[in-house]
């Protein structure tokens, strides 16, 4: 056998759907064609671009904002590429709540967060537009929140469309959602796969390698929805088949995967600068002396697509 | 006149004592000696409503012939060492006794107070033990059990922890105590010339198991106990200790 | 004066720490968003006091209602363990066991099951801080001198009294130590459980510090967290001199 | 025989416990997503036995290598402090001062500052475990008696042939109670710094668990994490007993 | 001839011992009495090496009239108490001297063993200290003391842990063994009945500073000990430890 190149990359969250083509590029033996030796890292409490720029991974799976607050914040790091052609969280409540129908009636209610700053910047722009006053209760429960919505002890969170959402419907709970996009948020991309710029530049052939399997893994599942979910089910420890295969679908019909004027994985520079302005003009974003961070102008340095040309 | 009749204590099916019956007189000193382990304490204690309750005893105590059942007031008890609590001031120490069958604190503080000079103590009432040297810590304790005004007090080995010049001393004055408000008096001690100092009579005990073989009058007046006259008794009482180990 | 020249190795060594510290921040030019500098934490720290001090007081609220609640039902449970041998023989390997649960894990179901109000984070304070205490108490009680008891019941003392007059007394000195072990646990142990779900508190503001990749910020809130521990065990001392005038003074002297 | 008539009112009070939560999970109906119920959990902990070993190995391994080095360090650490006071005096508030510090906080920052290897979890278990070994061999240092101290330096031993023959074995007990109670945190530290990052391990079971809605798999997991607590404080009982001729016989017959 | 010149020691600026000066004589037995807290340990422990750091002491001591710094080959020492490592054997505690000054293992016990019974030890040799009666511990300890062949030997109040009994049959046997290897012997001890029956010489120490105050050959024959012949001699230390502490 060849001798495989180790690379190593980190998640942003237990392996779920979004992560479908890592692990068919995986499974299918694209890693190893391509001369590489991929460990997915299983998540832990630390995010994973954090772990990226500290080194303890080659590579990482980001939430939009866990990268664009590192890269903000001064990280060292990446995009090369992104999943999800279009924003796939969304604010979620009780469909029996008639006190909400719009986000402007989320005053006074009460918020299950995350604990990023992000979400308040979020959650208020969204009220405001709506022309409600920001002012709202933030209890922090991580993934404690979807039960707390469920037994009514919260009013309103946030949740991943094509794994909570599908999840809640399996479970058959009555929920309505509002599109961050409808409420003056930049529409987005998410789910990027980054690395340092330091790695980058010292492996640009295993960038290309790793990149171009893992297109290759992402194109086949939007390709093959059905057998991607078993892949998935196979390499993971999923309690509920039913929730991955329904997720599969979601994405595939929500057409997440790929754009009409995009490969898959594309980035699209102009939308990843409309959401970077709005989280340093949110003021978010603040450097280690605790300053607020200016906008830097030009963000076309924090993507790199490089490796598609090869 | 107490009586203990027929005592005997078992630790699991191994006799400690073994049928052992005396008498202590009103208001004379009975001493009680014995080679270590042979049960001089166990009887005490039992006399006191103490025993460890891994102990079994049968036998009876009598009060002038009234069956009693220890604890009973009429019995006080000193332990080993001076047992004076540490968080307590020697004045609430010598008062414990009195506080524990309900009397008022400032009540048991007017009690006490007269007692304090003549037991050697006074200006220490609101000091606490830790301070007081070993034969003053010694005279609270006897203090404490002086003022139960029981008929009959139990001492084990009140001295043994004492150097014996403090010692000495010590019985000098318990015996001056014991001249202005006699009690019967029940003593273990391991010291032969304690024991022949102090006694009015002075019981043997034997051990595997415990038991009773000699029950010795001390008739010499407490003023003429010189050594000199006391050599006598206490060659022979020695002999006997010796053979009683072998 | 001698408290100063007493510890002035600590301060040297502490110093010392401090300095190696930044100056390899300085030198190696590390990333502050990394390993940031004493210099970078003791900035924020004061920056951000006016953040801080909301989730400061919700954790000290927490921890000291746990704590107090944990004291006392130590302190009950202690008694009634002590008076029933046979519930003691039954609870305490109970007990033990509790103590190798990892709250990592319990705490997220804790706040599941009681949501995310005060209940959960109270319970796991006592959780983490009961057992500590019981052991010392219990074994406090057991090292009460023999001699205490039997002349206490000699006077015909109750169970009650002798243990109110000399088994509970003769054990302060144990249930202090436990009480400093527990305390040392009562703050992190409140940090825990905020981790887990809350609104405010150390923990949430550790959490998002942590989210928002502000190193700086953890290790302000770390500091905050020390300070307040040793800001409770130094009001346990006080506690402690204040209240023991009884039971200080020399080595009892005839031993 | 002894230990089943001793262990009784334990296992009827689990009993008990266990009964109580099982009825109380089928009749009130309570989801199982978020209080399972014990046979739902030893249901699972056995279907899902092959699937946890691999983590259990972990979560052993790196537990294991951070208490043998957190022996070794306290015991070298202690010696240093015994024969050096004024290290003693400097270092020892830096000690207390670093139980202070919430893992919580520190855990992903030594992910950062370590990787994702064996290094982070392993100093993470010896910050946690270090400290209570490091307390009770020193006390049982000073608790030599003195008389002990004195025979041999009158037979013109040195201070090293002091403190092997005289203050190292009276130090033994001590020892094995701050191990004891070290041992105890040392599972449950592990699950804590392989939360924070780790390839396999029971914290990651545990995560995935929770993130997975699986309150029952993160029971099991406690269950076993527990279990393993138990072991090893079962395996110190056994060393004790097998190492300890010299060190049990009746309490010391002449005081 | 063991001598001491001059020994003063201080804790901080109070004097615990002031100016003593005595000298123990080869193969005699030198008892050394007085009041609780005089000095005497002090004394003793610097003889061997072991004075707490804390206390300051100046003086000499010389053998045969050349300087000795303690810890010295010449002077073993046996602590108050037995002192017998628990987690030792009989053998391994009695040959401890010995192992220190770096015998092997089996040698050591080729020493140890052929003197065990007339220690009254033998069969107990790989038994551990907790499994005997005080008297063998005593009896461990002095073996431990004696093969050490040391020209002098310090005992700080061997005999005070024991009962009564006990200490009058090892004061018989320690008189039997001191026939048998005799050594220059300094004896603690507080007790004037074992001082008397024992010494050659006592030396009586006042408090506050302790110093010597009297020096008193016993000429008795030690066949002729008995209590009558001691009686006056007795009568006479005890009024001047009770003039001492007063
Ligand atoms: N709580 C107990 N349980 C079992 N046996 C005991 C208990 N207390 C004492 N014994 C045994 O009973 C016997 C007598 O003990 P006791 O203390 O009464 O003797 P003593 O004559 O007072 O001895 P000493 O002179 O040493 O004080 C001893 O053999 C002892 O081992
Ligand atoms: N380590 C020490 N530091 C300071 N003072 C000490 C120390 N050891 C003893 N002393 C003091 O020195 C004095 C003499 O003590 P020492 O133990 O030598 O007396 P002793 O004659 O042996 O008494 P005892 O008959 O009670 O054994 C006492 O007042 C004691 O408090
Ligand atoms: C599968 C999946 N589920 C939840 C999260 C974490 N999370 C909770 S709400 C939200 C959306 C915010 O816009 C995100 C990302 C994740 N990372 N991946
Ligand atoms: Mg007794
Ligand atoms: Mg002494």
């Amino acid at each position: 056998a060849q001798d495989l190149h180790d690379v190593s990359i980190a998640l942003d969250w237990t392996l779920n759907s979004n992560h479908v083509g890592l692990i068919v590029a995986e499974e299918r033996g694209l890693y190893d064609d391509a001369g590489l030796d991929v460990e997915i890292l299983p998540y832990s409490d630390t995010a994973s671009s954090a772990l990226l720029a500290s080194g303890a991974a080659d590579f990482a799976y980001m939430t939009s904002l866990g990268f664009m607050t590192a890269r903000a914040t001064g990280a060292d790091i990446t995009a090369l590429w992104v999943t999800m052609q279009h924003e796939t969280g969304r604010l979620v409540y009780q469909s029996d709540n008639a006190e909400i129908a719009r986000p402007a009636d989320l005053e006074g209610k009460t918020y299950a967060g995350f604990g990023s700053a992000w979400e308040d910047a979020l959650i208020s722009t969204m009220i405001e537009t709506d022309g409600g006053t920001p002012d709202y209760d933030t209890v922090t429960l991580g993934t404690g929140a979807y039960e707390a919505l469920a037994t009514g002890r919260v009013d309103f969170t946030l949740e991943v469309a094509t794994w909570e959402g599908v999840n809640s419907e399996l479970l058959g709970r009555e929920q309505s959602s509002f599109a961050y996009a409808d409420y003056g948020i930049p529409d987005q991309q998410n789910g990027y796969i980054g690395s340092r710029t330091d790695y980058l530049a010292e492996n640009p052939d295993v960038v290309a390698r790793f990149l171009s399997a893992t297109q290759d893994g992402y194109e086949w599942a939007a390709d093959h929805p059905e057998e991607a979910a078993d892949i998935l089910i196979g390499a993971g420890d999923f309690p509920n088949a039913e929730l991955v295969r329904g997720s599969m679908q979601a994405i595939v019909e929500g057409g997440y995967l790929d754009a009409a004027d995009q490969p898959v994985g594309g980035i699209d520079g102009d939308r990843l600068a409309a959401m970077a302005r709005f989280l340093f003009d949110s003021g978010v974003l603040t450097g280690p002396g605790g300053e607020t961070l200016e906008w830097p102008g030009d963000v076309s340095d924090w993507y790199d697509q490089g490796w598609m040309d090869e | 006149m107490l009586r203990v009749d027929g005592l005997t204590i078992r630790s699991g099916d191994q006799s400690v004592v073994s049928d052992v019956s005396f008498e202590v007189a009103e208001e004379r000193l009975t001493c009680l000696i014995g080679p270590s382990g042979c049960g001089k304490t166990s009887v005490v204690k039992w006399l006191a409503g103490v025993l460890a309750p891994t102990l079994a005893a049968e036998g009876q105590a009598t009060l002038d012939g009234a069956p009693v059942r220890p604890p009973d007031r009429a019995i006080a008890y000193q332990p080993q060492q001076d047992a004076l609590l540490p968080w307590l001031t020697i004045a609430e120490n010598a008062a414990l006794g009195l506080s524990v069958r309900g009397m008022p604190r400032t009540e048991a503080r007017r009690t006490i107070m007269p007692l304090l000079a003549s037991f050697g103590l006074d200006g220490t009432e609101d000091a606490f033990p830790a301070a007081l040297s070993g034969g003053m810590r010694q005279r609270a304790a006897f203090l404490r059990t002086i003022v139960q005004e029981s008929r009959f007090v139990l001492l084990d080995e009140p001295f043994s922890a004492l150097d014996a010049v403090t010692r000495l001393t010590m019985q000098d004055w318990l015996a001056a105590r014991l001249v202005e408000r006699p009690r019967g008096i029940l003593m273990v001690t391991h010291d032969l010339h304690e024991a022949t100092q102090m006694a009015d009579r002075i019981l043997v005990m034997g051990a595997r198991p415990g038991r009773i073989t000699a029950d010795i009058p001390i008739d010499t007046p407490r003023g003429k106990r010189t050594e000199a006259a006391l050599a006598e008794i206490r060659t022979s009482l020695r002999t006997r200790l010796l053979e009683e180990t072998t | 004066m001698r408290i100063l020249s007493y510890s002035y190795p600590t301060a040297l060594l502490a110093l010392a720490l401090l300095l190696g510290w930044e100056g390899y921040c300085r030198l190696a030019g590390v990333e502050p968003m990394i390993l940031p500098s004493p210099s970078g934490i003791a900035h924020v720290l004061w920056l951000e006091r006016a953040a801080i001090a909301p989730h400061v007081l919700a954790t000290l609220g927490v921890a000291t209602l746990g704590f107090t609640l944990s004291v006392g039902f130590a302190f009950a449970t202690s008694v009634v363990l002590h008076f029933v041998p046979w519930v003691r023989r039954g609870l305490m390997p109970l007990f033990v066991a509790s103590q190798t649960i990892p709250i990592v894990a319990l705490a997220p179901l804790m706040i599941l099951w009681f949501g995310f109000g005060l209940l959960p984070k109270v319970l796991l304070v006592i959780l983490v801080t009961f057992f500590p205490m019981l052991v010392s108490l219990l074994s406090g009680y057991a090292a009460v001198p023999q001699a205490y008891l039997d002349l206490l019941r000699s006077m015909d003392a109750g169970r009650v009294a002798i243990f109110r007059r000399a088994t509970l007394p003769a054990a302060r000195g144990a249930f202090l130590a436990g009480l400093r072990i527990s305390a040392t646990y009562a703050i992190v142990a409140t940090i825990f459980a905020e981790y887990a779900g809350a609104r405010r508190g150390l923990g949430i503001y550790i959490l998002a510090a942590k989210n928002n990749f502000r190193a700086d910020l953890v290790l302000a809130a770390v500091v905050v967290s020390a300070a307040l521990t040793l800001l409770l065990l130094g009001l346990l001392q006080l506690a402690d001199r204040v209240t023991g005038r009884r039971f200080r003074g020399p080595a009892d002297a005839a031993g």
